[in-house]
């Protein structure tokens, strides 16, 4: 049991990884003597050479594509996209090709690999280097998508994930990668996907998050437990897609009050089909509105502090939402 | 592009073909055909809603996929190669199971539309309908048969209108910076549907872009299954030795619609199609074959003959195959269970299914 | 007033606005002299000659890409993708650049396109000539997305968009183009993008809809109404993005019962965000669930008769669902 | 790539270049390096969060952005390019406001990263992250220009790293398959980022690709300012007398890290970079500019000085401006009534704000 950050646990687990498989790849912008631009594959070239540490072209579509074709070919790679927000020129090969594959050929080929990307805002980003991407992406059957939160959750679904037989897409928030620390055990474990987690108990709503976004809302969970006494419990969604509704409508009907905290743009973004998803099948067991925390409907966070800060939902903002709704 | 009918002199023997060889693959060739044939008939007759045509590629298909080792090298074809199918394995019924959408259909079992060939058992790697997205694909598996340290080599099939693809450039270009073990090949039918080649690019040939990812590029008179077998050869030996990647181009046309859905008198005269006919790839092999008296018309008409019955026979029990179940459309959206291509499995014809990746440890 | 079927009504309006303000252009493939593969500008290269209507190379990032450069220096295009399903490798042109210049630029740029595509299934058109997508640019700030499910909103809708000083997305369902017929208005007019339409009047439930279906929920509407006696109010979207809520809201608070239906993929798709809406808002109108009537969560439908069949949401599924509502 | 110190003999005369129009390009030059060297400075003082850094370029971008007509031709820059913008009417006062983040940055108002350039007004066209995606922007932007018969070019600059996207060789392909009035120019610092070049291609020189797309390609030494602005001037003139593109690869070196976010020591020798700092543009450029007799080491000096002067000023004047207010954040997501580059409008300089396109008719 060790303490960890994000980037640190990501890091290790990657490598432990490579360590025991061989079939295991890295290829990606910056991946090789960089290690990296968040060192995520730090000291990965000198362990593991080149042909497992491929430093590609500037060409994200066949970042995708070409590691399509090893994973049709007995290897499990991990393309890297250097930020989420540059994954857009692989949309087809991510959403035409390695998401259905199995499906058209019947289940006669599988495309086992985990598109690993940095996403999300807070960090003087822009309009470039800030995006959400899940909301695209947990649209898309045949790709599963999972978002940890913690090292511990990190560690347990990046082994989940290279061990999937299937595509994965495991985004990593980069407010996050130093910011959250948490102890990470020692022994190998695996975090299912298609599991969300209770991060928080409580009884008078209940509170779904994922990312950064989850750290803000136990905080502000916590602060209106020792101001008001509420007791909020806050889900983890950890897997946007395929998505937990178990766990979300069980505590949604023990608390009554539910709401749904998201960085991504409101308007037809994840927390829509969460909040579809709760009204549908548990409209009877509610005792409030059901409410959204989320990023405004504009093309992105700007540069400038005020107006990013402007755009990402924050402690207080969280805190304020869940105080009405518990008041309601 | 213009083809004479060829001298008398073998040009055969000296490639390592037999005459033997030659035979069979003129077979494959008149077997497209006449499938080709049958499948625009059934499609007449309201069988087959959806018909892509091989007609006239067919001498560039199967010169181009001959050299290739089955059970070993990997093939990933585009919708119009079902001589490259038929060369990897690929039976008529196959070809007609996936015409009607059957759940034998080795591709897909009734799911795409016809002519979206793949087979695991036989290495062909599945294909979608966009454009080009299969190239990088071939630069993968490449990539991983080098790094598995195979002597296996890799081919991939396209038309002209897949190189102004983004897709095809990153995936050349990918393969030229490790010199890995695959052949380009285009089947530059002078046509992306409707549009021009003169309105795609502003080059003649476009093999000269080769040069642009540092390796070779050909050009080769695509009517020739003698001329494209041989660039292709070398190609193919020059991937297995480790020297790289080669873009080979090879000139054909279409001679039928781009597909049943499409009418081409709107965008190519009649008299280009009838011009285009006289270098008809399997009338110019019928001469050769017969020029070199390895066989001669009443041979070819007895070939002719057998083949159809064969098809024929290959549309029946493929018409009388059983549908997919309705229900069946939820499976395989993710594995299921280790029966699956997953971690560790690999397009290699005779790999056995998928193992898990729980097993890890060397390569093989 | 002449009765039309919607792709000649969409080429008829296409052609009245080339002839009548040359800065617009056509671009895609096979839009010269095969006049489109659904023959939406046939003629149009004999009439306006070949500067006008470029055929383009096989590329579909470059067609949005140009289209782009050709708005920002005073045109107008309007760039074709054959299908909907081969937008994908214009993703990033569309989303990062398209839907993003105004905003990056403080307003200093613009740009002034309608990019027509070809969507939706029950053609036979299998993986990858079916597809719904507007569930992913529904979810792009910057971007509207509009789909007209008749004739005369054709019209209205594309006259609109290629006035609109911003990226039109028009979606144009395949299996309308010759299936729906119906008066269009010889004078000009423009149909507001950004409001939804009542297309039929009822009391008891409200159906939101759009595109093909909305003219299977008309039909399923009229035959509870023809058996059971229930009127059912069918709302017409149109316009995706940006989405008027009131009017669905409005037609919800009178009926209190709702259902949505769409082809897309169910989860996360726009009937999420429409679903999620009505329950945040209207709550406490409605006497009875939430429901959603979509396609499954498959990569897409099967080539096979009786595949495809089973994807495609139809008029009995949909009157089933209705009915169940009504006698909730 | 080494460069030695020019001799004597007079290189711009024949170039039609006076020498004060060399004395003004040295003065953008070294402006742009001061302004890097300052922005570093404040990033190290921790009031600017993020710098892209230009030194290096100073003469490949000069040199390539001095042919164009100023109000008339349109510059499509990438992140790198301060100094094309400085030549383009960008003044040291506008580089700070963006990199400060400030209302006033003419490029997007705070809103974008520093380095992220565009103008309308001085017909420099927004800029995004993407790499590449700003290429077929300019082809558009060359089409449109030639079908409103405007005898104007348009010019887009990127890295070496850029030519491996699929937008890159989409748009090059288009420009040439129509022979448009546009300049591509490739500022080849043998790095993206970390990546070297052996890593993006097979190819020695990247102007090689030019053939597959039919027109010429020219690879100069991007530490020479006039090699650079003679290979650019012929394109230009070759561009806007209608006979097509052409793709410029200047060869430079990136001095500093990527951005202040980088540590290029992990890729980089100190060797390597102190080596090529001997290739100085700058220092080079006034060798040249003092071989003929046109300036001397006092004049020289006083020249930065002065400079000097003037970007501490901008410096100063930035710092103190406004920041954007926050709701502000919520605007132009959408065209905000007729005032705004909506149908009509057009990105060349001078053009008046756009005009709604329900005034249609005749272009103009
Ligand atoms: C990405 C993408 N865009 C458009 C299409 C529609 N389409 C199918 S085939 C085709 C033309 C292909 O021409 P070519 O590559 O020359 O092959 P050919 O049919 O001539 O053998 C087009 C445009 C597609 N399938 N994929
Ligand atoms: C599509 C995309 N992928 C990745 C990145 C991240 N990135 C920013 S700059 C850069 C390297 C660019 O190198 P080059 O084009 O040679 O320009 P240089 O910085 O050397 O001037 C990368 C990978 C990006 N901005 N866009
Ligand atoms: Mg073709
Ligand atoms: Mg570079």
């Amino acid at each position: 049991m060790a303490e960890k950050n994000m980037v640190q646990t990501i890091h290790d687990t990657l490598h432990d990884e490579m360590k025991a498989d061989d079939r295991v790849v890295v290829l990606g912008e910056d991946v090789g003597a960089r290690g990296g631009v968040f060192r995520v594959t730090q000291g990965f070239l000198e362990e593991f050479g080149e042909q497992r540490v491929i430093d590609t072209p500037l060409a994200e579509s066949s970042i995708v594509g070409v590691a399509i074709g090893m994973a049709l070919h007995g290897l499990i790679p991990i393309p890297e996209i250097q930020f989420a927000d540059f994954i857009h020129p692989a949309f087809d090969q991510i959403v035409s090709e390695a998401a259905r594959i199995r499906y058209r050929s019947n289940g006669d080929f599988g495309v086992p690999m985990v598109i690993r990307a940095p996403w999300g805002g807070g960090v003087h980003g822009a309009l470039y280097h800030s995006q959400s991407i899940e909301g695209f992406y947990g649209h898309v059957p045949g790709l599963k998508v999972v978002i940890p939160a913690t090292p511990r959750d990190a560690k347990g679904l990046l082994r989940a994930a290279i061990r999937d037989p299937d595509p994965v897409m495991f985004l990593e928030h980069k407010k996050t990668y130093r910011l959250i620390k948490g102890e990470v055990p020692d022994e190998d474990y695996e975090v299912p996907i298609g599991k969300a987690d209770v991060k928080r108990e409580g009884d008078d709503v209940t509170c779904v998050s994922y990312g950064l976004m989850l750290h803000h809302c136990l905080e502000a969970a916590q602060k209106l437990q020792d101001e008001d006494g509420v007791s909020v419990e806050v889900v983890d969604v950890r897997t946007i897609a395929p998505l937990d509704k178990e766990t979300i409508l069980e505590s949604v009907k023990k608390t009554g009050k539910a709401m749904v905290v998201y960085e991504d743009n409101r308007t037809y973004g994840p927390g829509a089909e969460i909040v579809a998803t709760i009204a549908e099948e548990a409209m009877l067991d509610l005792d409030g509105p059901l409410v959204r925390v989320a990023g405004p409907d504009i093309p992105a966070m700007g540069f400038a502090s005020n107006i990013e800060h402007f755009y990402m939902p924050d402690v207080e903002k969280i805190h304020a939402a869940m105080k009405e709704l518990a008041e309601f | 592009m213009a083809t004479r009918v060829k001298q008398a002199e073998d040009r055969h023997s000296s490639l390592g073909l037999t005459d033997d060889d030659l035979l069979s693959m003129y077979r494959t060739m008149l077997t497209a055909r006449l499938c080709d044939e049958q499948q625009f008939r059934l499609n007449r007759q309201g069988r087959a809603p959806f018909v892509v045509p091989v007609s006239g590629h067919e001498a560039a298909q199967v010169g181009t996929a001959w050299p290739l080792v089955r059970g070993k090298d990997i093939y990933v074809p585009y919708y119009r190669d079902m001589a490259v199918c038929l060369v990897a394995g690929f039976t008529a019924k196959d070809v007609f199971l996936g015409l009607f959408g059957k759940a034998d259909d080795p591709s897909s079992g009734g799911r795409q539309m016809p002519a979206h060939w793949g087979s695991r058992r036989l290495g062909i790697i599945t294909g979608s309908s966009p454009i080009a997205t299969q190239i990088p694909h071939a630069s993968g598996i490449a990539y991983a048969m080098k790094y598995r340290g195979e002597d296996s080599v890799v081919a991939s099939w396209f038309g002209d209108g897949a190189t102004s693809e983004g897709d095809w450039h990153e995936a050349l270009n990918f393969a030229g910076i490790h010199k890995l073990p695959t052949v380009f090949v285009c089947e530059n039918n002078k046509y992306a549907i409707s549009v021009p080649l003169s309105k795609q690019c502003a080059v003649e040939e476009l093999s000269v872009r080769a040069e642009g990812y540092g390796f070779p590029g050909a050009t080769v008179d695509g009517n020739d299954v003698l001329a494209s077998y041989e660039a292709m050869k070398e190609a193919v030996e020059r991937a297995r030795s480790g020297a790289g990647p080669t873009l080979i181009e090879t000139n054909c046309y279409r001679f039928y619609p781009h597909t049943s859905d499409d009418d081409d008198r709107t965008y190519r005269s009649r008299e280009e199609v009838e011009e285009a006919r006289k270098n008809d790839p399997i009338l110019l092999f019928g001469n050769y074959l017969k020029s070199v008296g390895i066989t001669d018309d009443a041979k070819l008409e007895g070939v002719r003959e057998e083949l159809k019955a064969e098809v024929d026979r290959a549309v029946d029990e493929a018409w009388n195959a059983p549908d997919p179940e309705p229900e069946s459309a939820t499976r395989h959206v993710f594995a299921e269970g280790s029966g699956e291509g997953g971690p560790g499995g690999s397009s290699s014809p005779g790999d056995d299914e998928a193992t898990s990746s729980k097993a890890s440890g060397p390569l093989g």
